[in-house]
């Protein structure tokens, strides 16, 4: 079958494309564990990771304190202008990053410069729609008979909601709050025009690799990259 | 106890109209309608789950439209059961006792009585999934006895089942009934149900209540032409009628009881007898007919006729059709008693 | 019914959250006119808005090219390995995009640095999973017996690719390679490290907003929505 | 013309065995089988869309195992009939001569035939998904003709129509093959189409090739207890014969025809009567016989009677049960005709 065969030459391009820059960074950087080594204990780099870790994991808080919500009347209720509502939540994706920065400074300016509380504004605007997607596929998958017959049985909304729709809910809402998270930790756009202070390790190997070169920015990537698949790997 | 007064209500494709019925403590009342007639609508309109557009609910007296589900103790069960898969069975049937915030130990106690009456007791510990639909339906069955509701709602009870479990379980529920004493609002397409469980029924077509009242007379005497053929009475025949014959389009048929002047009768494909030669029978009503054309119905065949000016349909078995070599063009003789023939 | 009412308020949070900020930067723009219209003679913008629709559109199509193939294998064949292949396609939406930048600066070394093939490398990198999946729900959707009886008509694979598969699943790839297309003139942190130069619009609002601050960034900004959002209508 | 030689394929939950028969030219041959006994996938192993794990399958005498489907010269109608969405019907019906490289003229007079001959020359400007189910058989009918294949691979034809059309489409489908004649190979579930079109019948079950056959031998005379039971003989009996006298277990049954030895024979069970009293008719085989339980099948019931030690099951309409007040527990007569007994 000559056609499948041409067509899987074809693919397999792009198979290696994405996995063989994955498996070279790790292999160079294997052939150089002084510089990984020297590299986990620069105090920058360990601040850097911090910053980008505790950010990264705030916005994905503040997502889903807001996105579950979101998520749950979006699957229960039909309102006028819900389809703008759903379109706008599908916006972040296809806005440049940097214009994001732009575009939160212009609103915010200088109460988000520079700042955590900016590097978090950038990671929500671009990572938000992942846990409201989740979240309102995970209670379209819970039938609302559940719901109905809760409150028959004497819950109101509130109890149902929290008995039977959220725990069951539960797992799609945490992976999209893992892909937000995933999603957050790796912007860079958005957070060098909002926040290049304080230092995310995403800027850091920016910075490194501006001043010092490539070989002292691999292994902060080396370690973003096994950080981001352990991730993945989780998810599957 | 339940009042129903002219609801009306429009949700996606059904539309209820003016709906008024009433359900009296300690009955089974069962709502009969084809699919598509609104019945979950019905229910859900009066368990508060969807808002009517007008019409009200008294129930004891009280009116409740405008309260929230939680608010009207009256106890739903949906055509899927809708157990709560992330709960045990014993949770699930203590749900609405753990929200009325009721003592465990007593929560415990009517747990296992409920189980025990139903037969559920080895079940408790596992979960919905794990079940069969029998024991879903008992499941469901007991997690809305526990919170001892006014009226159980039930919307097809028994059409998840498999033919065997539903004969034994529409049986037990009697029993059930008998034990634990409560009131029920069941809708259903089956006759079966209907015959066996109810004390009285409402014919439901097309969003309407057609027809209300004890299970017999309303099998017995269809007020409407529309209720006859919804209860099976497929041959509906319109003529002159004087003492106990009926003159139909060139056709004399013996009627059960004197009428007079221009009447409707029905009769059920299923009484109409086919044969090569006229029956010798207690069969009054024989007559020569042409077959028109035939249906195959999975085990049975519908063979359309013409018997003088009338239509008829009956219903015969496969190998009757191969016997009699029935097909379009051929004459036989059809008959039917005159208890088969149906006056509204 | 409060619980909702207080879910809606909570979710209105987040869809203001996207919404204003990009109502505030064409708001604030309407009140600047002469710099846009400056900004729009700017040979340097021009240039690079023209690099950045020139490579996002080259990276659809090489995504087009090769993710197609790969989206109909994924789509009609069941190999060992194929789950593999199946999340190694999602892993470029996990990994931070700087680091990216560095993965494939590590692989491919000088012959991407600096040109137009780093800024397609990096684009394609990221982008190209939208124009695979696209493509795989697509051919998914299309009945295999359409193709099957087609074949017993005397077509050959290819010829039933051509004219059942690929024309039914046209809508799905398109979406999917404007969705590339977004996503690939969306991209700054891995071009950064990849291809500062030539200069795209994404880099360049970052550079102009460095030297000359925000009142000259914002321009290239709102460009830059219109398009996006330009895209983003016509995917719905 | 067509050979298929042991046959086997493990394919998801299908397993075929030594499937092994052969379609001679002309012939319409039906596969009867219910569902899940891997039907469609024996005709898509004979198309080439599936390779069998072993087995050969002939054509003319030339083996085309190895082929793909496009040099085979088989054209395949699966049973949502595939019919090109993209594609307007006269490009459907057209395309297996496009590809072919047909030149434009003669393409468009043989489309004009075809279309003629299927009474859809006033669709040739529609998309198929405008067509009704019957239109768009009749468009992938005239597709598959187009190419004018050595042989017509037929699944489920008339299963997605409507009960009407298909018993209309069926006669058409004697005329077509009349007037455009064709090889045919047909796999069904339906005893109808069985009955009404084929020439020659295989039964399949389990993914075995059981019985093949006339038609009529066939439905007279199964093979097996498996066979008989696909036919519709629920009732299958065990016992001694001595001419023409069957004993089972306490029951003495007048066969059709002289025997001897052990033997079983199996009755349909619509062709057992129930009654109240017995019946004075030509029936020989008449016996008490104790209600065991009821089920209801849509229109009919089942009842299940113990006759002697004899497990016996009846069909009776929901109106006898109600008139012959039959519920378990309850005697009643059973009656069959000889000639409704089939030894096998």
């Amino acid at each position: 079958d000559y056609t499948l065969y041409l067509f899987a030459a074809l693919g397999s391009f792009l198979i290696a494309y994405i996995a063989v820059p994955i498996a070279v960074v790790f292999i160079k950087q294997a052939s150089d564990v002084g510089m990984l080594v020297k590299t986990l204990h620069d105090p920058y780099v360990v601040e850097a990771v911090r910053n980008s870790l505790l950010t990264a994991t705030a916005t994905a808080l503040i997502a889903l304190l807001f996105g579950v919500p979101l998520g749950y009347v979006l699957a229960r209720r039909d309102f006028p202008g819900k389809s703008v509502v759903q379109a706008l939540v599908d916006v972040p994706i296809v806005i440049p990053h940097s214009v994001v920065g732009i575009m939160l400074l212009v609103t915010f300016s200088s109460s988000i410069l520079d700042s955590y509380r900016g590097i978090i504004a950038a990671m929500l605007f671009v990572s938000a729609p992942f846990t409201i997607n989740a979240a309102r596929d995970g209670f379209l998958a819970v039938d609302e008979k559940l719901e109905a017959v809760a409150r028959t049985l004497g819950a109101s909304r509130w109890r149902a909601f929290l008995s039977i729709s959220l725990p069951m809910a539960f797992s799609s809402i945490a992976s999209g709050a893992i892909m937000t998270w995933a999603r957050a930790i790796s912007e860079v756009g958005a957070i060098l025009i909002v926040a290049y202070y304080p230092k995310t390790a995403q800027v850091l190997i920016l910075e490194y690799f501006n001043n010092y070169g490539l070989r002292a920015s691999r292994p902060i990537a080396v370690v973003m990259v096994s950080l981001s698949l352990g991730i993945f790997v989780i998810l599957r | 106890m339940l009042e129903v007064r002219e609801i009306s209500k429009d949700y996606r494709e059904f539309h209820l109209r003016d709906i008024t019925f009433s359900v009296k403590r300690g009955e089974h009342f069962i709502i009969l309608g084809p699919s598509g007639a609104g019945k979950t609508v019905l229910l859900e309109v009066i368990a508060g789950i969807i808002a009517p557009d007008s019409g009200k609910i008294f129930l004891n007296g009280e009116d409740i439209t405008g309260l929230p589900p939680e608010k009207r103790g009256l106890a739903y069960i949906p055509q899927n059961y809708a157990l709560f898969p992330n709960m045990s069975v014993f949770d699930n049937i203590a749900f609405g006792l753990k929200v009325r915030k009721v003592p465990k130990a007593e929560i415990e106690w009517k747990v296992k009585e409920l189980s025990e009456v139903l037969g559920i007791s080895h079940l408790l510990g596992r979960k919905p999934k794990t079940l069969s639909g029998g024991e879903q339906q008992r499941v469901a069955i007991a997690r809305a006895l526990a919170v001892e509701p006014e009226l159980l709602l039930l919307d097809e009870p028994f059409a998840n089942l498999d033919v065997q479990t539903r004969g034994r379980l529409i049986n037990e529920m009697k029993r059930w009934k008998k034990e634990l004493g409560f009131t029920a609002l069941h809708v259903t397409h089956s006759f079966e149900e209907a015959v066996g469980l109810g004390d009285r029924v409402g014919v439901m077509l097309n969003g309407r209540l057609v027809q209300v009242g004890a299970v017999r007379e309303v099998f017995s005497r269809p007020v409407s032409e529309e209720v006859a053929r919804f209860l099976g009475f497929e041959n509906i025949i319109e003529g002159l009628a004087e003492g106990r014959i009926l003159r139909a389009n060139g056709l004399m048929i013996e009627l059960p009881a004197e009428a007079s002047g221009k009447i409707r009768v029905g009769i059920r494909p299923e009484d109409i007898v086919l044969s090569d030669e006229p029956l010798r029978s207690s069969m009054r009503n024989t007559f020569r007919a042409e077959v028109v054309g035939l249906e195959e119905l999975g085990l049975l065949v519908r063979v359309r006729l013409k018997a003088g000016g009338v239509e008829l349909s009956a219903f015969v078995t496969r190998s009757s059709v191969l016997e009699l070599g029935l097909d379009a063009g051929k004459n036989v003789w059809v008959g039917f008693k005159a208890s088969a023939v149906h006056v509204f």
